[in-house]
């Protein structure tokens, strides 16, 4: 099943080869399970071994001169630095990664490259002389191009205009020159083999169309420098193929593309050198051939990694939640589960399988057409997340800043929300008993605060997240739904998280847990359940789960004989 | 809960972009047309009521009556759709028309033989200074458009008064005024109101450079998402000041207009005017939060708006009846657009979901 | 467990207490309806007796207070008084609002209250909305003296009337008749519908061309507000409604301009007679380019001069308000206070083509 | 120890650029001890009637404070729930027309021969069902709530014509007029000033000291956050604008006895009035932050500054420009100021 180092393999609808990388290297967990953030492009070669070709993957172009440096940059919000002494060296025609833990910095130095943050010190080079990237547009006209991992489109505006937004092809007139701006981006659209419609709004595209857009941005004006952001997430096997096949040409023609993921055999696939990062700071620069998974994960993580998955094994006790046939029309359809009390449940995919929908469903944010959800046996009224929360429902929400926290209100005022009318006596709140409260939980969380009345916002990442945690733990309640529970957060806190699910569940709390992260599926979860395109394809016991039974489910080939019934 | 496989059979992989062509922008295209007909439709229908109620109402004088009555609002509107564009909004505008009003009244009295063409110039001028200060205020302390025009709403109306009061003359009346300027207000080109055919030239230009030139698409892209206008390297502040001094000198020109059309030119002239101007332009379409909407759809909500002042009355309505209808037709109108918004949204989504 | 909760204790708390509050006020007096009214109050009954010789003080502190600041008619009024005061050597001010409204009105008189001015000369925005200030400014003091625009009579000392009623409705009737002849439709455009003034007028008006002019009918009556556009819009909109239209009265000067604008830059000029009240420096084109032939006003100069005068007489005692009391006012000569405390300044001067140029205000 | 905390899973685009989250200025401060963080306004307030006091003749008396309290007193009472309103990101324009309407409805029913005691329950159900409609257009259309307020604004104001016309109707019972009017013994200060506290209390109650106040900062700051946390956002902004409708209506019935006089104009433009009270009392447009001590605050300086300078003969038009420009300054200042302190403004492009 594992694929042999150096495999090429070729993807079912095009006709470009994947190295596979030197998987054979990479430790494995006590488990037997990959290490973190390990995933595999989907690839039926796996299987069978007729499609595979011993083509060896294309050569790179020799790296020419140094177009953009940075050098010791150093870069804080407030209290928090975020880049202390960060390095970076982007060379001609060649394709560089930049790995690191979430939270390593790599986005604020994404900013910086794009001219959204100035650095707080240290120098920006750019073909060898300094360059101030005070602005975007600063960015822009030295010839940097950045797609980011969320596309930044207009909805209102039309694909093209989208594309070529203040660079609009004119006329004599200094007039856009419409026809001219639909045929460059057809010609866009046919180099990078999409059909979208030009006129159309960007508004109610897809993920992926949006990112072709940024890609086809970046492509329309022939950036120097091509920085992309964690742009595959979102993306499926042939379109990630599709972006590659633009990198390896922009890189072939002479520019340098900064590849910025976490899947690393999409790193080792295209890159010719990697950066590591870590707590903001540089670690180390090398080839990619003289480096291998393990390698770079020991660098990123700084630390043995087999502590992150401390599952206390317990015997599960009654079902205490039942979800039934939930349907939610375009988004999700059928899906049926039981989580029982001391278990952890995993809901595992590819992002956009509906997962995280499917929770907020059960929580009541979102309403769903069909089905039910009974907590203990009785039926949950949909569409409130009070009766969820009633019932002995908790949703840590996927995202931090915008559903889990309100950022600018305080950390003792974030910890007692959900338990404002609690703490309430003849209606009133008293700051007194709300403190108490808060200082309770942050310290059983270990939130590491300055004080209690500052905005939740100015604490890192992980103690946010055990603000969240925090807030919901306090109201006891009996099924724990975490979405992501670890994204952004530092290895330590990560390993306190997974400790505190795994005590939850002992003491007989049901967790529900989504995670793209397959090693923390794997090493938290009792169970899997694996959800493709909006339905759970796969319910994968413990003993059964591994990387490969989880991915082939997660890409719709759960019907092949790869997964033990 | 043992270890069973559910092969649900998942709908095949297939991959977006091929969905996604085609059709779109035929959609939004109908859909656009949908709503500016819809207006055009509604003002039809008013005027066929009205007309049968009253066979006069179709007269040229009254449609002359009313074209003059729809030119102000009509050049204020246009210059509001700019603003709001930007996801922001301007309330000051009817004190910036009265303020301008009264400096052009002021200017022709002190200098009676000044050229219109310099009159309309020094209105738009002293427009688009109030224009400036609004949009400086807004893009450079980066205040909230609403909070700072409200403020300039009363400031600019003080000033104007302070003005009037503080000068020996309190109101300027027609015969203070040059015949040769007064005759703007009366004067036709192929029998229509001259000053019908410069809201309708004003309307064309904006129309023409929101649409066709790089500036005016960035208004749209600004207003359609700041963030991203940001990291698009789009100047936000310079365009969102931009859109605010075309707003003041198109409220400066509506000034003169206003001069040329009442030739009574006192502090109060315009007051309570943004209510309409903002609803004229979003009847016409213009999202308020920004990001879409055309200077004609406005400029069909400033008529529409106008008829509904004349036609009441002849359709033996209470002319109270104009503000209850004027707020019906605001509400209906951002219904309707949500409606039409949401259509679109399932459609287009519709289109690109893959399974499930 | 949460928000439903809340938002309905939230509503219940607010709610119940302000309609608490409500009904524990009104629970004691049982049902009040219209009709069962207290009988008016007494203020406007002056106690003191008059002194007929007695010396007008220097030093007076007069206040005029207009309907509006700004306002051509106002200012001239007020100018009028402005010359009375400094004739008896008193001190003079104009305040008011920059919007014709009752309520900033009332803000007005209270600070004059507090001010201590000896005479408020006013023309009421609402004839009740600004009583109980007035009664408040008249207990601290203050005599009250209204011109143009009357209140309730029991919250002012004297009302200066521009003319009778009678006269003014009449004349412009009688002109209106010269100039169209005697028979057809006629419309009136006044200025708000509850303008005291204007509805005295209307209303002698009809009863006077009904028994005058049986063959002139009075057909609607609209209104502009003194708004110079939205009067303008109404008089488009009359000859919209009533094609066979012979005439309009404005008896106003804010409606009679614009309907006169309107008129001259219309196919009706000529056409359709216009008269009214109005001032001659707004008329003087219409009347010289044809649209006018004749329309009315008092002095409002001459107004503002007597109310001063009559403000001072009140506060030295040589009149109380009381019916048949008689004061001098300046360079205007004796009057005599009429029923209700109304003085009259005379009739209205009809202006035309020859003496138009004659008059600057 | 992650560090790049301020940018975890989302990128760029969530916030504006050059605008790092977690450099926003903390309004939790702010919130501390009944709002009082926007000690600012409260403190230009006292040191303004102080100057005022021996500045300005005949300001500091009785009287004097009874006719500035007057003044006022629609002004806070409508402000109260309108600040709550605000606090969650949304705006009520119509408020002012829904005094005009109730006032209206109040007259023409008094005309008809109905007793008070009936006449003011209706009013005030009149109030809760104009404000049932705002609140239902925002919150189950998903309407912009200051179009949707626009439009009312329009509407109801051109119904309270519809109603009542230009007329007006004056022959309210002395007795309730007077009682309006009236002052607590010789104090000088109105009777009303004392329903109106209990209102002011229990709304700085509800704001500051209950779990609704709560989900009220919660849900303007962060609707979806408040929403995960079971807040329901929808129904507490409905009942806001109902409760907005009904205290509005409760102004139009006091407005009405007040003046003797109703009136379909009574009122109009005091929208305006009442909201920048509220913005300068530190309320940001944009909801989440501020208090109802600094509202009361920004009440009473537009109030008696209005009321000082009308006292020393400033004309009015002066007065408008002083408060067009202490609004815009009251914004503009703490932005300048958190610049100066280094931080970058908040600004979140929602509303215009």
């Amino acid at each position: 099943m594992i694929p042999v180092p150096g495999e090429t393999c070729q993807p079912r609808s095009t006709g470009v080869h994947i190295r596979v990388l030197s998987v054979a290297s990479v430790t494995l967990d006590t488990a037997g399970r990959y290490p973190y953030g390990l995933r595999h492009t989907p690839c039926e070669t796996f299987h069978t071994s007729e499609a595979v070709t011993l083509e060896p993957a294309p050569a790179h172009p020799a790296p020419g001169s140094v177009v953009l440096a940075l050098e010791d940059v150093s870069k804080s919000f407030g209290a928090v630095a975020a880049l202390r002494g960060a390095r970076l060296e982007l060379r001609a025609g060649e394709a560089h990664a930049l790995v690191g833990e979430n939270g390593a910095g790599k986005s604020t130095l994404v900013k910086i490259l794009a001219g959204v943050h100035g650095p707080d010190s240290g120098r920006v080079l750019l073909d060898g002389a300094p360059v101030t990237l005070d602005n975007p547009a600063a960015a822009r006209a030295a010839g940097i191009a950045v797609i980011y991992q969320e596309p930044t489109l207009f909805p209102d505006l039309s694909v093209a205009e989208n594309i070529f937004m203040g660079r609009q092809p004119l006329t004599g007139g200094r007039r856009i020159d419409r026809r001219e701006l639909a045929a460059r981006c057809r010609a866009l659209f046919e180099r990078l083999g999409v059909t979208l419609d030009p006129d159309r709004p960007a508004r109610g595209l897809s993920i992926a169309d949006q990112q072709m857009i940024e890609i086809a941005k970046a492509l329309s004006f022939d950036a120097r420098v091509l920085v992309m952001d964690e742009p595959t997430a979102a993306l499926s096997g042939v379109e990630v193929e599709r972006l590659f096949t633009v990198a390896r040409s922009l890189r072939s023609s002479g520019a340098a593309v900064l590849f910025i993921s976490h899947r690393f055999d999409e790193v080792f696939d295209l890159c010719d050198r990697i950066t590591v990062m870590r707590d903001g700071q540089w670690v180390s620069t090398d080839p990619a051939t003289d480096l291998t998974v393990d390698q770079v994960v020991r660098r990123m993580v700084g630390r043995e990694v087999a502590s992150l998955f401390p599952k206390i094994d317990v015997e599960p006790g009654e079902v205490v939640l039942e979800v039934r046939g939930l349907t939610r029309v375009g988004v999700f359809a059928d899906v049926s589960f039981d989580v029982r009390a001391g278990e952890i449940v995993a809901l595992a995919g590819l992002v956009g399988a509906g997962r995280s929908e499917v929770v907020r469903a059960v929580f009541g944010v979102d309403a769903y057409d069909a089905g039910s959800v009974r907590v203990a046996g009785s039926q949950l009224r949909q569409g409130s997340p009070a009766a969820a929360m009633a019932a002995g429902l908790a949703l840590v929400p996927e995202d931090r800043r915008q559903q889990g926290l309100v950022m600018e209100l305080s950390v003792e005022r974030n910890a007692t929300l959900t338990r404002r009318w609690k703490l309430a006596r003849f209606g009133l709140l008293s700051a007194r008993s709300e403190r108490a409260t808060a200082a309770d939980w942050t310290k059983r969380m270990q939130v590491k605060a300055g004080k209690l009345s500052d905005a939740v916002s100015t604490l890192s990442g992980g103690n946010q997240q055990k603000v969240v945690l925090a807030k919901w733990l306090s109201t006891d309640p009996r099924v724990l739904i975490v979405d992501e529970p670890t994204r952004g957060i530092d290895v330590g806190t990560k390993a306190e998280v997974h400790r505190l699910l795994s005590q939850l569940a002992a003491d007989g709390m049901a967790v529900v847990m989504v995670s793209s992260e397959l090693p923390e599926v794997l090493g938290m979860a009792d169970r899997v359940l694996v959800m493709h395109e909006g339905r759970v394809v796969a319910d994968i016991p413990r003993a059964q789960a591994d990387e490969d039974s989880v991915m082939l489910a997660a890409t719709g080939q759960a019907g092949r004989p790869a997964v033990a019934s | 809960m043992s270890s069973s496989t559910k092969a649900a059979a998942p709908a095949p992989v297939d991959v977006a972009p091929e969905h996604t062509g085609g059709r779109g922008a035929a959609l939004v295209q109908r859909l656009v047309v949908v709503r500016e007909l819809g207006i055009l439709a509604a003002l039809l229908l008013l005027i066929v009521a009205t007309v049968i109620a009253n066979p006069r109402f179709l007269s040229g004088q009254n449609l002359r009556d009313l074209l003059l009555s729809a030119s102000i609002l009509t050049v204020l509107a246009a210059g509001q759709t700019i603003v709001i564009v930007t996801r922001n909004v301007d309330l000051s505008v009817g004190s910036v028309l009265g303020l301008s009003a009264y400096a052009s009244g002021t200017l022709l009295v002190n200098a009676p033989g000044t050229p219109v063409v310099l009159v309309i110039l020094a209105g738009m001028a002293v427009g688009a200074a109030c224009g400036l200060l609004n949009g400086a205020i807004v893009a450079i302390a980066k205040v909230p458009s609403l909070v700072v025009t409200l403020g300039t709403l009363y400031a600019f109306r003080g000033l104007d008064s302070l003005w009037a009061s503080s000068s020996d003359r309190l109101q300027i009346n027609a015969a203070d005024l040059p015949t040769g300027f007064k005759s703007l207000a009366g004067a036709r080109l192929l029998g229509v109101p001259l000053l019908f055919l410069i809201a309708l030239a004003v309307v064309l230009l904006v129309g023409f450079y929101l649409r066709n030139y790089r500036s005016g698409r960035e208004l749209y892209g600004i207003g359609s998402d700041p963030a991203a206008a940001r990291l698009s390297g789009i100047p936000v502040g310079r365009r969102v000041l931009l859109a605010f001094v075309v707003n003041g000198a198109l409220a400066g020109l509506a000034g003169v207009l206003y001069a040329a059309r009442f030739q009574t030119l006192d502090a109060t002239a315009g007051t309570g005017q943004e209510l309409f101007v903002v609803a004229a332009a979003v009847v016409g379409g213009v999202a308020i939060f920004g990001g879409s909407g055309s200077v004609y759809g406005a400029a069909l909500g400033a008529l529409l708006l106008t008829t509904i002042g004349t036609s009441l009355p002849q359709l033996g309505l209470n002319p109270f009846w104009r503000d209850a209808a004027v707020g019906a037709l605001i509400l209906a109108a951002i219904a309707l657009d949500r409606a039409l918004s949401l259509r679109l949204a399932r459609r287009l989504r519709g289109r690109n979901l893959r399974g499930a | 467990m949460t928000s439903f909760l809340s938002s309905r204790r939230l509503r219940g708390g607010l709610t119940g207490a302000a309609v608490a509050a409500l009904v524990l006020t009104t629970a004691a007096c049982g049902g009040t309806t219209r009709g069962e009214e207290e009988g008016g109050g007494s203020a406007g009954e002056a106690s003191a007796s008059a002194n007929p010789d007695a010396e007008i003080p220097s030093g007076l502190k007069i206040s005029f207070l207009p309907k509006q600041l700004n306002n051509p008619y106002f200012a001239i009024a007020d100018g009028g008084g402005e010359n009375a005061v400094e004739e008896i050597e008193g001190e003079f001010s104009e305040v008011g609002p920059s919007e014709a409204s009752a309520s900033s009105q009332v803000s007005y008189i209270n600070t004059l209250t507090q001010q201590g001015v000896d005479v408020i000369v006013t023309s009421a925005n609402d004839p009740n909305a600004i009583c109980s200030a007035l009664d408040q400014a008249r207990a601290g003091g203050a005599n009250v003296v209204t011109f143009d625009s009357d209140t309730d009579p029991a919250c002012r000392d004297l009302f200066i009337s521009q003319a009778t009623s009678e006269g003014i409705a009449q004349s412009q009737i009688d002109l209106m008749a010269e100039q169209m002849g005697g028979a057809g439709q006629v419309a009136i455009l006044s200025a708000t519908a509850n303008a005291t003034n204007q509805n005295a007028w209307i209303e002698i008006m009809e009863t006077y061309a009904a028994e005058k002019y049986p063959d002139m009918e009075i057909v609607a009556t609209v209104y502009g507000d003194d708004e110079d556009e939205k009067s303008f819009q109404e008089t488009q909109g009359l000859l919209q409604t009533y094609p066979e239209l012979k005439g309009i009265i404005s008896p106003t000067t804010v409606g009679i301009s614009a309907a006169a604008r309107y008129l001259s830059g219309s196919e009706y000029k000529g056409k359709v007679a216009l008269t009214g009240l109005g001032t001659p420096n707004q008329m003087r084109e219409f009347v010289k380019d044809g649209t006018v032939t004749a329309f009315a006003l008092w002095n409002p100069e001459e107004l503002g001069y007597l109310a001063a005068y009559a403000g001072a007489a009140l506060a030295a005692g040589q009149i109380t308000g009381a019916e048949g009391e008689t004061f001098e006012a300046g360079e205007l000569g004796e009057y005599t206070v009429e029923a209700d405390g109304v003085v009259v300044l005379g009739e209205p001067t009809v202006f035309n083509a020859d003496n138009i140029d004659d008059f600057d205000f | 120890m992650a560090l790049d905390s301020a940018h975890p899973a989302t990128p760029a685009p969530a916030t504006p650029a050059g605008q790092a989250p977690a450099e926003r200025p903390s309004p939790t401060s702010r919130l501390r001890l009944l709002g009082t963080g926007d000690g600012v306004i409260t403190l230009v307030l006292v040191v303004f009637l102080l100057v005022a006091s021996f500045a300005v003749e005949g300001f500091a008396s009785t009287r004097n404070t009874g006719f500035l309290l007057l003044d006022v007193v629609v002004i806070v009472l409508i402000a109260l729930p309108l600040t709550l309103v605000i606090v969650t990101g949304e705006i009520d324009l119509s408020v002012a027309s829904t005094v005009g309407l109730t006032s209206a409805v109040m007259g023409q029913l008094w005309f008809a021969g109905l007793p008070l005691e009936a006449i003011i329950p209706i009013c005030l159900l009149l109030g809760g069902v104009l404000g049932a409609v705002n609140g239902l257009l925002v919150t189950r259309l998903g309407l912009p709530s200051l179009a949707v307020t626009i439009g009312t604004l329009a509407l109801y104001r051109g119904l309270a014509f519809v109603v009542l016309g230009d007329r007006a109707v004056a022959d309210f019972p002395r007795s309730w007029t007077t009682w309006a009017l009236s002052g607590i013994g010789a104090t000088g200060i109105p009777v009303v000033v004392v329903p109106l506290l209990v209102l002011i209390v229990l709304t700085g109650v509800v704001l500051h000291a209950t779990p609704i106040g709560r989900s009220l900062y919660a849900m303007g700051n962060s609707e979806d956050a408040a929403r995960f946390a079971g807040i329901d956002v929808g129904r507490t902004k409905l009942w806001l604008f109902v409760v907005t409708g009904v205290v509005a209506a409760l102004g139009g019935v006091y407005w009405t006895l007040r003046y003797g006089s109703a009136r379909a104009d009574n009122a109009q433009g005091l929208e305006l009035q009442v909201i920048a009270a509220i913005l300068l009392g530190g309320v940001s447009i944009f909801g989440g932050s501020g208090g109802l001590v600094g509202v009361l605050a920004g009440a009473l300086l537009l109030g008696s500054l209005r009321n000082a300078l009308q006292l020393v003969n400033v004309p009015s038009d002066v007065l408008n420009i002083v408060t067009g420009a202490l609004l815009i300054v009251a914004v503009v200042t703490p932005q300048i100021a958190a610049r100066f302190r280094g931080r970058r403004p908040r600004g979140r492009p929602r509303t215009p």
